[in-house]
């Protein structure tokens, strides 16, 4: 076991599989020199070369469409958009594309690639740097997508993405770079993909979420507990596909769902999870997620959009009323 | 461009067999379009066959292709089978993707053909990482990727020029010039020169050809694909060619100067082609049965298609993903 | 009142727009001979000369990323992107500048631009042109979504649109274009954004929808009136924002919610309108919408993707049950 | 190119002090960026300033002008306030957004400055529809748009360069070649000669310039400029320049040859057009003074920065949109 930061764990996932398999390789703007926007591919091109680490020219839409090129030709290629933001400007080879060749072919083809695209705010990259759209991608057939939320998930998660046959969207949250946690080295097994995991378990009602909102959630379960409110944290960690089974298991227990996340809440996937559970148990639902407002750069204004734990404890305490 | 082909009339005929199944192929797409047969959209690649048969005949069998919404020519030519792509069109179980997708989305990867496509220049970013993996796994493959002059106005297709120089990828892009984007004359939106020059401003060597002649494509496209395969990076093809039908089965070309078509079946590849076999030795006899035969074939395709079975309703649900797949209706999960 | 097709009532919107205001035009591929997919842009080049109905390059980023710059130098432009696929080349322009120019310039520029992009199946064209991707723009602030079901409202809405200083996704379907409907050409008002229309009276459940699926929704409803369940069915028409006043009280006042969409179901609007329902009202949701799986080429298999009456008619009861 | 500018000494001695205070601005916003008061991205215009205040003392006010991601230089040269720049950087009341966009959307349309951006190449686009905006409504101001060497290579500019002819819209683009992109030397992932053939292949004219020598950029910018507004179309100039700091404040920029930034420095601008003013009239004691001024003026701004307001948060809620706008917390719907 050793103590390692999300980017590091990150890092090191790449660095196995890279080594376990010689077909996956990374293409991206600034990988080489700057080893990612937070080191989470430093060195591997001196380790790998540079055909297996690709700095790139600034054309989104032909990192993503070679990808999918080269998975049809029998790589494993990384796609590296650095922000969810920029990679809106290769959504058509995403979706159209990547999605879909295999459906369209007759299942003659796979499309083996990960389109690794940071989420989330941090600290005034504003607008255009801080989007959340991971809604999007859950809406798509043939997409899976993945939200790590600790250092070992984002080592154990993006190794099951490198090794699944389908197109992941693999989105880690920036503002978790530099959170550190135990990574088991000696574990060469990969998260699998579509399974929660219960962060603190609870029986008054159940917590939804994932990405950096997993931590402010059981910042909010702590402060309840405190309370005598006994909340179950569940970090779903794959949107698609979702752990359908833990989270109705948990509300079926707790009789309650309030599914936070950072993503602007109207149109986000808290809306897919509330109306399954209202759908299948009947049990009261709510969502938290931003205001439907662009993210804005200064402090307090940033700090406006946040969903911190005291919202979260004062909806519990709400729906508890 | 002088090309061998001129010394080997047996060649030349199987070439023109390619092309006369290719022309039989679209006239019945196009047949079976207006009675309902084939739904969706059908564009049609008559009048330009000699271009995708004298290129593809110059590629290997594991040589890669992609290619755009105009692309039955270049699957047949690449060697995909015409009787699963009549039944794709028909939408019937047997078809190149049973089915699910239909005349823009005729794949054959059995044959290195990786895709027709639905997305205008989507196929040329897919081409360049095709490439990128050929160069990764150690493979002597070749790229051919088709886009039309409509197409080389989207972004993609510039990338994808300066990436695949960047590279030195070998990936040979032909461009279909038929002088017009669906209803629009691609001149009018179209800044400059054209393809060449463009492609020349990312070092990309490029050659404009007669398209229609399919000695001078089957010549070019030799020496270029044998440059590309001893290692020449990127090269582009711009082949002149005449779009001789509407932009899909059913467009009828209104828009054209009264007279245009007419004037160039005059040129058209398949004409030429014939015209040169009769002098070099084929009788019209010969020729006419060959054409009766392909036809034949064809019809049969047809009929096969007619009489084969629909999908079931629970192929929907597969090959969507391996992961997170949807449920299949009747199938307990 | 004439009776036109919901092509027809378009063109006229579109006309009586560009008739009205000088700064009105329109930029896309094949709008002067073809006069759109549908000559919903028919004959307009004639009558407006060849800058105000633009022919351009197959050049979609451009297409979106032109109309943001015109609409913040003082016009305002239609980018007709012919299929809500083929925008997805230009998701970057349209999310990142559309949407945010306004809120990130401080609110010194406006974006009056109508983003026009088609969606739905329509006899065969299969994965790449037939998707319904409604529920992402939903989830964009800055963004106003629009989706007529009639003729009338294809003007109306259609006008509406034009006249907004806000940056308008404006999706049509396309099995909808030949769908005749009665216009009142003498009122030149606008359908405000923002209104449902209830379709149809009920009480015993409310079924809400929008686009062509309205169509099929009533279908149900007619049928289930015949064995005495009194649906009422709503047409949100505008899904940002949408109609929540009108749902609600229909819900208070039939105590069950269906939403139906054609759009895939898993990350789709329904989620959002039920789970806000449930939420605020506490009773019984359910979405129906297509499966998470890419529109297929054959009649068999595209039937099987679509919400048909009788599936409609099913859950109801199963509802009501 | 010749540039009037040599003849008059105190126009020179104008645009230097712009020079001065951008470089005084981009200075204070890194310092301030290390200390924390300023957060996000911030690309310094260090060792560029001649480029900006060259092209934008030839524009009119009325002209519109797209800038990328290193905008600060641009929006000054072309009139925008540098304190409430300065105060937008801070996130303050009173900034150009009162806060709500930061370094990297600063805009002043009350100068025609349409605001930096975000994302590479997205400010091509915008210029051309701002240009067709222009010509539909029959004004005769032009569009000018700045796009750095490595923006080149995505499509959205290429398509726009494409667009800008074919329309034969009044657009100016400025490549600023610093030979670099972030952390990627350009020359590695850009393949051909570069911009000016490219540009070339659509028929837009294209120019290389010394864009450090703010005579040469005037000149040329003159020129060019009075063509484009007299109905030359698009064109392009690339000003070879070099970017003295790392990518942005938090970069140290240790990818680069050793000496390399150092050399550069007897190449940047504003040491060559203060020996030049020193040449010519001005004694080293005005030019000290025209520094401490500006210096001071910064700081002055600084400080009303730090001490400016924080803007309520309920101003996270305005300016979304009219139509489904949020509530504002507090305020009654
Ligand atoms: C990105 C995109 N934009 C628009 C279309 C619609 N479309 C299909 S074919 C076509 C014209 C293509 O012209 P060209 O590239 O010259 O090929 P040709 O049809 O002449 O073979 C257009 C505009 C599309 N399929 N994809
Ligand atoms: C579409 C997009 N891709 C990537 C980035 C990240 N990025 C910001 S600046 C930059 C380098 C830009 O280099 P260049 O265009 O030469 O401008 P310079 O910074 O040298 O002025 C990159 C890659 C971005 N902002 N947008
Ligand atoms: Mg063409
Ligand atoms: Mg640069």
């Amino acid at each position: 076991m050793s103590e390692m930061t999300y980017a590091q764990a990150a890092r090191l996932g790449l660095q196995e599989e890279m080594r376990r398999d010689p077909t996956v390789w990374a293409l991206g703007e600034d990988l080489g020199y700057e080893g990612g926007m937070a080191g989470q591919y430093s060195d591997l091109q001196a380790e790998f070369g540079d055909n297996r680490i690709v700095d790139t020219p600034i054309s989104e839409s032909t990192i993503m469409g070679a990808a999918v090129g080269a998975a049809l030709a029998g790589t494993r290629p990384i796609a590296e958009l650095r922000f969810s933001d920029f990679a809106m400007c290769a959504v058509d080879e995403l979706v159209n594309q990547a999605a879909k060749a295999r459906y369209m072919f007759g299942g003659q083809a796979r499309v083996p690639m990960v389109a690794r695209m940071p989420i989330g705010i941090r600290g005034g990259i504003a607008a255009q740097h801080s989007q959340s759209p991971e809604a999007w991608y859950t809406h798509v057939p043939g997409l899976v997508v993945v939200t790590p939320g600790t250092p070992a998930e984002n080592r154990g998660l993006l190794k099951a993405a490198i090794r699944c046959d389908d197109p992941v969207v693999y989105m880690e949250h920036k503002g978790l770079w530099g959170m550190t946690g135990e990574v088991d080295e000696s574990d060469q097994s990969e998260i699998p993909l579509g399974t929660a995991r219960t962060v603190r378990d609870g029986r008054d009602i159940t917590i939804v979420s994932w990405a950096a909102q997993v931590g402010v959630a059981s910042e909010a379960a702590e402060v309840l507990a405190g309370e005598g409110v006994v909340a179950e944290v569940v970090d779903l960690r794959t949107l698609w596909p979702w752990d359908r089974e833990t989270v109705m298991a948990s509300v079926a227990k707790t009789g309650k769902l309030l599914v936070v996340h950072e993503a602007v809440r109207v149109g986000g996937f808290g809306g897919e999870v509330a109306a399954e559970v209202a759908e299948e148990l009947g049990v009261p639902v709510a969502r938290l997620g931003g205001e439907r407002i662009p993210i804005p750069f200064s402090i307090p204004l940033e700090e406006a959009y946040k969903i911190k734990a005291d919202r979260i404890v004062a909806r519990v305490k709400e729906m508890l009323a | 461009m002088t090309s061998n082909l001129a010394n080997e009339p047996a060649r030349v005929a199987a070439m023109f067999r390619k092309m006369l199944v290719i022309r039989a192929f679209e006239e019945a797409a196009g047949e079976n379009f207006f009675v309902g047969h084939v739904r969706g959209s059908v564009h049609q690649y008559i009048g330009e066959e000699s271009i995708a048969v004298g290129i593809c005949e110059n590629l290997r069998d594991d040589d890669y292709l992609t290619s755009n919404h105009r692309g039955h020519g270049h699957s047949i030519a690449k060697g995909a089978d015409p009787r699963a792509m009549m039944l794709e069109l028909f939408g019937k179980v047997g078809g190149t993707s049973d089915g699910k997708g239909g005349s823009m989305h005729i794949a054959d990867f059995s044959v290195g053909m990786l895709g027709a496509n639905g997305v205008i220049a989507d196929g040329c970013t897919i081409s360049v990482g095709a490439a990128q993996a050929v160069k990764l796994l150690g493979q002597d493959r070749i790229v051919v990727n088709f886009i039309g002059d409509g197409g080389i106005n989207r972004g993609p297709f510039m990338e994808a020029l300066n990436w695949a120089k960047v590279y030195e990828l070998p990936v040979l892009f032909v461009c279909e010039n038929n002088q017009i984007a669906a209803t629009t004359t691609t001149r009018l939106v179209t800044a400059g020169e054209g393809i060449a020059k463009r492609a020349e401003s990312f070092d990309v060597p490029a050659v404009t050809i007669d398209g229609n002649d399919l000695f001078t494509v089957d010549g070019t496209a030799a020496r270029v694909i044998s440059e590309i395969r001893n290692g020449s990076g990127p090269q582009l093809i711009q082949a002149m060619t005449y779009r001789l039908r509407g932009h899909f089965a059913h467009d009828d070309a209104g828009y054209r100067e009264a007279g245009e078509a007419e004037a160039a079946l005059a040129h058209e590849p398949i004409r030429r082609t014939e015209a040169w076999l009769l002098e070099n030795g084929l009788s019209q006899d010969e020729l006419d049965g060959m054409r009766d035969e392909v036809t034949a074939e064809i019809a049969g395709y047809v009929e096969d298609a007619k009489q084969a079975d629909w999908p079931d309703p629970s192929l929907a649900f597969t090959d969507v993903q391996d992961v997170g797949a949807p449920a299949i209706p009747g199938v307990a999960s």
